[in-house]
């Protein structure tokens, strides 16, 4: 080979790598959609998102997952904003079916404004996860000491909602809403606390693991 | 990319020739390449993918995840054994069956000429294999470097978070699995390889197909651990610790069946090195004479052959429980999340040493040849060798300390763990020893074994803190740990790896690297590796866990410094990748002297470049390695001597000091 | 450099390099031990964490000497035994083909070997005397303080749960009714019996100043021994690698006088007074059941679904 | 005598000698590897054996072995006699063989049953593993037979292909049965003899360890 066929290679080689290792590094830096907290007429953050037994579409769609709502419309991310040293409002509709927990210490609300979560118009400091329909995830914020559970559906529920998700406020659900105060401005995660992935072992594989289903980050900014 | 870099020899084109014909001859589809490995690879990835579904789709915690876990593994196993398939290997096997016994000389397309093409074959010629293993390793190295970066990357904030957590988990168990797996041939590999025979004085390796094999199951074990990405990532680091490893997701299924394969890999690598040390040593390479590099090759080799087998059986076990549903992990079913661990750390700790003895082979080797001195302690070094291999062994449940499983038994381990800085400390009394009034020159690769020397010692001396249980307590899990080990490995084998670089590559390729380029690369890697790892002491004992993507925001001072002089790193390494092609394919200098550091090695004796049979005539070795300025004649000579001869050229021994 | 005729015997090279090494050496030492060592983590915040500190200490002073003797002879090497790194093969001169010194082998060998045996028996001496030094010492710890009796009932120790799950830490106090909680609280003075353990993977416990360290395994209980010296807050990790949120995985809490750490457990006690109910038995490990429930099959039989009435206990002294 | 025959005769002796070293170290390679290749088959086995122990001493759960969990004694006992009867055949008569007492065709008969035998071993014990009646994960037993098993199976199928390629080199080649003062050192004997040498060693160690898990899985409560 001439010289110049010798550097025209190695050129193309380090060219193929350089775009092998930009493919690789974009691909490892995604993150879900972030969806942004709607802003009441009275000023206050609303979040409204729902838990769906099995997302239906997308490459895990056996998974479990949390969806939000943006501009009307649900996307499939767990990644909030809100703004920083305010309230926010979240309204979470729960699809999903549930069972005892792991540790029933995650029965209890902690760490909303005032210390209780709103069960389907009932104010209430305590589930019983050994009722039925147990508890089929918690919306928590360890670094906040949030923590709320949200009752599954009862297993005997008529009109269960299918897939594909979102699911319509015609299926069963429970709605569960509390406000929480968030502080200085920073990212925090959150996560479910129910071992929820169905055919991991101990549950906490799958959609437990992956970002987007059942846990996201909080994005606090100024 | 192999490089072609052995000049035509310019006599005896012709003598080689009749064997060529009777390998021209065979058909056309008894020869392997890698299209059809390639085409072999896809097609067992389907075979084994669709075999997978058609097995277990319907089992309910398939249905339940989403994920068949069952195809993936088939897959990835059928996809290798078509890649080798392709290649060719397996016709040796299939011939065997009908009771065909090739020699190898007959199927085996090397000699002294080696064509580019021969580079991406199975061969049974050990110099392609070893120069094969070199382009290997270094890509290996270079591609989970990069993932050491994204790592540093991330951390440059306490909270601000580049690489989502999953992929932040993914990319530290890709740098550490590919660094920790691959890199325990990145000596024995090129240098084991191209080098034992011939300073030896063998003509052969002993199971020349076991060495090939070795080499081209690399390739399949880095593409299927690179393949985890892909495939949902894995999360539980190189430790791979069940019951996570058993929870995880299906990049799972990708590290533990590259880290089994390439268990297999070392298992079969070894074997060969063994076998040929033991018994292809030329007539007088008597046990006091082989060189110290061939003992710490052998002993690396040994525990290879010995430890692996304990890992392969590990991740096989791990596998059943994520496919058939074993409970040998999950002690809610009787299985002990300790039996990982225990298996693991049993194959974990010799490979430790797998990683480290290399360097020391080296680095002892190398210091008589610039020194010009003979090896101080010979005996001692090899001692010290076999002792560290012996007692790695005995060691493993120091990394269970704190775990609660046999808390009775750490005074023990803690006095079998720091035994192990005696036969380590060896390796500097026979360095202290041989640097003693020598005129030594400080040629690269001597900066790279002083550097090593140097950096091995801080690694070295932090790890009797992590053997002490009360200073465990507050090192273990932390990035002191983290640094510790880069310090003996990057600081140990890799220093002494680019050393033997610097000292092997005129042998290997007739080309001789760019000394400028290379003084550059040594002082830019040294300061900043340096820099690099020394603070990352610091910042785990003031509380930073390994394997974190969020810390202590006072500690984000000394991480960004950290990462910023990991960056630096990397610009050294692009140094050397730009002299190691700018000296081997863009800019060769003319043709090196056969002996261009005056070394009295036996592999210095051989032809530039090396023939086929690495030798005319069986040697016959006459004095050691190392007997400079003791007036004994040249190491051997090529063929049978007159016996009278050999026992008259003992050399002069002298008992130094006062 | 370079000096073209080396003068000096040996016996002269190694008296320089003696000389400087020992000066250095003595330097260093003191200073290491005296001016380094009260600075060296974890700090002084426990019992342990100065037995640690006081280890950490030690090593290093210990090892100091092991540095600069290879440094110093590395730059002696460095400065009197070169030669021109180009010299042609030709040229070269060989060094004196000295193979080996007896004593010289002998001497490092029984340096490092005693070196070797002293820490060991410091490193064991210091894990016994100071009951496991912090660490997680198994189901059955041989190496106690005063006052441990492996029975919950008779030990006079406060016993701590720490109970490690994906991915959180919880706290359970079986001598006050088995209350859980999620921030660690613990009297200064008083010798505290962590009980560790987890509910699904590999987790392992650490707090940080304090000095203590011990693996959350999944259906072992593995028990460590810490005493507070002084009020302040506690910094918790996680320190085994469990799953994609490892590295947030965080707690914290609070060493509290005696009469604080009453007053606050008696308030979690009021606090979580509906939940204690609906919490398995406190046991020294967890199982999952079928019903998803946890349980201890050693020490308790097969609990009834539900909550079962628990009594808020009285709280002890 | 002209030079170049001198000459000629002076490479025909190096090469002699090259052969003789060459072949005396190729003798060695399939003794010591046969050997390593034992070591390193035990260090897979004794981390089965290893789990074994292990989780029988922990007992997590009390489901260290549940009573009633116990394979087929119909496929242990087979498979084990298979094994133990196929090692003792091809030891005997190999040593035999070696020794030079043995009748080629004797050996080759026992060979082929000797082959038979451990393939016979390998395939039933693989169809017991579909009848076990026990779940993988149902004990710390049931995981530990369900992981050595298999592979035990495998090194069954193994041995019987590595009979089988001694067999099938025995008939193609005739002579290496037989070798002579000339063929000894011919790179055929040294590979057919060396071969036998290590399946001679390794039908013994396949053996013992059918008899160990045996014990362990049938024998022991």
């Amino acid at each position: 080979m001439s010289k110049s066929a010798k550097l025209a290679a190695v050129l193309v080689a380090f060219v193929l790598a350089v775009a092998a290792i930009a493919s690789v590094w974009l691909y490892l830096i995604k993150y879900p959609q972030t969806a942004q907290a709607a802003t009441s007429s009275s000023g206050e953050q609303q979040i409204t998102m729902q838990t769906v037994g099995a997302l239906g579409y997308g490459p895990h769609s056996t998974y479990v997952s949390y969806l939000v709502e943006q501009n009307g419309k649900w996307i499939h991310s767990t990644m909030l904003q809100v703004k920083a040293n305010s309230d926010v409002h979240f309204t979470i509709y729960q699809y999903d079916s549930g069972s005892p927990l792991r540790n029933p210490f995650m029965d209890q609300v902690s760490g909303t404004t005032d210390g209780k979560e709103i069960l389907n118009g009932q104010p209430v400091r305590i589930v019983n996860d050994y009722s039925d329909g147990g508890v089929g995830h918690t919306f928590a914020i360890p670094s906040m000491g949030v923590s709320v559970p949200m009752p599954g559906i009862s297993s005997n529920a008529k009109n269960p909602c299918g897939t594909p998700a979102p699911c319509a406020l015609s299926y069963d659900h429970n709605t569960v809403q509390f406000t929480i105060h968030v502080g200085a401005a920073g990212t925090y995660p959150w996560q479910c606390f129910v071992p929820c992935g169905l055919g991991y072992l101990i549950g906490n594989g799958g959609p437990m693991s992956t970002l987007g289903y059942m846990g996201g980050f909080l994005k606090v900014v100024a | 990319m192999a490089i072609d870099t052995t000049p035509a020899p310019s006599v005896d084109e012709s003598g080689s020739a009749p064997l060529h014909n009777t390998h021209d001859t065979k058909p056309w589809y008894t020869e392997g390449n890698l299209v059809y490995a390639l085409i072999g690879a896809v097609l067992g990835y389907t075979i084994g993918h669709w075999f997978g579904n058609w097995l277990a789709s319907g089992y309910q915690q398939i249905q339940g995840s989403g994920q068949n876990d069952y195809a993936l593994v088939l897959g990835y196993l059928l996809a290798t054994i078509g890649w080798l398939a392709g290649l060719g290997i397996l016709n040796y096997p299939l011939m065997k069956m009908v009771g065909l016994h090739p020699s190898p000389d007959e199927d085996d397309g090397a000699k002294a000429h080696r064509p580019l093409r021969a580079y991406f074959t199975y061969t049974l010629d050990h110099k392609v294999v070893g120069v094969q293993y070199l382009v290997g390793m270094l890509f290996y190295f270079f591609t989970a470097g990069l993932f050491a970066l994204a790592i540093r990357t991330e951390l440059l904030s306490p909270t601000r978070h580049i690489l989502p957590p999953g992929s932040y988990l993914t990319v530290v168990g890709e740098h550490g699995t590919m660094m920790m797996m691959m890199m325990t041939s990145v000596i024995l590999g090129p240098f084991g390889n191209y080098f034992i025979p011939l300073m030896i004085g063998a003509r052969r390796m002993a199971f020349p197909r076991l060495e090939a094999l070795s080499f081209w199951i690399t390739p399949a074990a880095f593409i299927v651990l690179l393949s985890g990405i892909i495939v949902g990532g894995f999360p539980t680091g190189w430790t791979g610790y069940a019951p996570l490893a058993v929870e995880a997701t299906q990049g799972q299924d990708a590290y533990l069946v590259a880290f089994g394969l390439m268990g297999t890999s070392m298992i079969v690598g070894g074997f060969n090195i063994v076998v040929t040390v033991i018994n292809y040593r030329a007539p007088g390479m008597t046990w006091t004479r082989v060189p110290i590099f061939t003992w710490a090759m052998l002993v690396t080799a040994m525990l290879m052959v010995l430890a692996a087998p304990v890992l392969v059986a590990g991740t096989y076990m791990s596998l059943l429980d994520r496919t058939v549903q074993t409970a040998l992990f999950d002690v809610n079913h009787g299985g002990s999340s300790y039996l990982w661990q225990n298996l693991y750390w049993f194959f974990g700790h010799p490979e430790v040493y797998i990683l480290a003895l290399p360097g020391f082979g080296i680095a002892l080797e190398l210091l008589p040849v610039f020194g010009r001195k003979p090896l101080f302690g010979y005996r001692t070094a090899v001692a010290g060798m076999v002792g560290v291999g012996m007692l790695s062994f005995f060691v493993w449940q120091h990394h269970l300390f704190v775990s609660g499983m046999n808390p009775d038994m750490r005074p023990v381990v803690m006095l079998t763990t720091e035994m192990i800085s005696i036969p380590t400390g060896i390796v500097y009394l026979v360095a202290v020893g041989t640097l003693w009034r020598a005129k030594l020159r400080i040629t690269v690769p001597v900066l790279f074994i002083l550097g090593m020397l140097f950096n091995f010692l801080i690694g070295g001396i932090s790890g009797v803190f992590l053997s002490d249980v009360p200073t465990d307590a507050v090192a273990h899990g932390t990035f002191f740990v983290m640094a510790h080990f880069h310090y003996t490995i990057m600081g140990g084998l890799i220093f002494t790896f680019f050393g033997g670089i610097y000292y092997w590559l005129p042998k290997m390729t007739g080309r001789q690297l760019d000394q400028r380029l290379g003084r550059i690369h040594f002082w830019t890697l040294f300061i900043f590796f340096n820099s690099t790892f020394l603070p990352l002491f610091a910042v785990g004992e003031l509380g930073m866990p390994r394997r974190v993507f969020e810390y202590e925001k006072t500690l984000q001072g000394l991480n960004m410094w950290v990462s910023i002089s990991a960056y630096f790193i990397a610009l050294s390494m692009l140094i050397f990748i730009y002299n190691f092609i700018k000296s081997t394919i863009l800019d060769p200098k003319p043709i090196i002297p056969d002996d261009l550091w005056g070394s009295r090695g036996l592999e210095w004796m051989t032809e530039n470049p090396v023939p086929e049979n690495n030798f005319a005539h069986v040697p016959t070795v006459l004095s050691g390695p190392y007997e400079y300025g003791t007036g004994a004649g040249p190491m051997a000579v090529i063929g049978a001597v007159p016996v009278e001869a050999a026992t008259s050229n003992e050399p002069v021994t002298h008992e130094g000091g006062s | 450099m370079a000096a073209k005729t080396d003068e000096r015997t040996d016996k002269q090279h190694l008296q320089r390099i003696g000389l400087i090494w020992l000066v250095v050496s003595l330097v260093a030492m003191a200073l290491v031990y005296f001016w380094w060592g009260p600075h060296l983590p974890p700090g002084t915040d426990s019992v342990e964490a100065k037995g640690q500190q006081f280890d950490n200490r030690v090593l290093a002073t210990i090892a100091t000497p092991v540095f600069l003797f290879v440094w110093v002879y590395l730059l002696y090497v460095l400065v009197h035994w070169r030669v021109k790194s180009d010299t042609p093969v030709s040229e070269l001169e060989d060094g004196p083909p000295v193979k080996g010194h007896r004593g010289f082998q002998a001497t490092w060998m029984i340096v490092t070997s005693v070196t070797v045996f002293a820490l060991f028996v410091f490193g064991t001496v210091e894990l016994v005397q100071n009951a496991g030094a912090g660490t997680g010492s198994g189901q059955a710890p041989i190496w106690t303080p005063v006052g441990y009796k492996q029975n919950l009932n008779k030990t006079k120790l406060l016993v701590v749960q720490v109970i490690g799950q994906q991915w959180r830490w919880t706290f359970r106090y079986p001598q006050f009714g088995g209350v859980e909680t999620s921030q660690l609280y613990m009297p200064s003075g008083q010798e505290v019996q962590f009980a560790v353990t987890s509910l699904d993977v590999i987790h392992s416990f650490w707090a940080v100043n304090l000095g203590i360290k011990a693996d959350a395994n999944p259906g072992v209980n593995n028990i460590a021994f810490g005493e507070a010296t002084k009020n302040g807050l506690i910094n918790i990790r996680c320190i085994e690698l469990c799953g994609i949120w490892h590295g947030s995985m965080y707690a914290n809490g609070h060493v509290v006088s005696l009469a604080d750490f009453h007053t606050w457990i008696t308030a979690q006690a009021a606090t979580h007074r509906q939940l204690i109910p609906y919490l398995p038995p406190y046991a020294n490990i967890y199982l999952p059941q079928a019903d998803g429930g946890y349980y201890d099959p050693n020490t308790n039989p097969l609990p009834p679904p539900g909550p079962t009435p628990n009594p808020v206990p009285s709280v002890i002294q | 005598m002209d030079d170049s025959t001198a000459a000629m005769t002076e490479v025909q002796a190096a090469d002699a000698r090259d052969r003789e070293i060459e072949s005396a170290a190729a003798r060695g390679a399939y003794w010591t590897g046969s050997r390593l290749f034992v070591a390193l088959s035990a260090m897979i086995f004794g981390s089965g054996a290893f789990a074994y122990f292990y989780l029988h001493s922990v007992d997590n759960n009390g489901l260290w072995h549940p009573s009633g969990q116990r394979p087929s004694d119909f496929v242990s006992v087979s498979v084990l006699s298979f094994v133990v009867i196929g090692a003792g055949l091809f030891w005997w008569y190999s040593r035999s063989l070696l020794a030079g007492q043995a009748n080629p065709s004797d050996w080759r008969v026992a060979a082929g049953v000797a082959c038979a035998l451990f393939l016979a071993a390998g395939l039933v014990q693989f169809w017991g593993m579909t009848r076990t009646g026990f779940y993988p994960g149902s004990s710390g037993y049931a995981s530990v037979y369900v992981a050595v098993m298999p592979l035990f199976a495998v090194y069954c199928l193994g041995t019987a292909y590595w009979l089988e390629t001694v067999l099938a080199r025995s008939l193609r080649a005739k002579d290496v049965l037989t070798p002579d003062e000339a063929t000894r050192d011919s790179d055929d004997v040294v590979s057919f003899t060396g071969t036998v040498v290590g399946a001679k060693l390794f039908v013994v160690f396949v053996a013992i360890v059918g008899v160990t898990f045996f014990i362990l899985f049938s024998v022991v409560k």
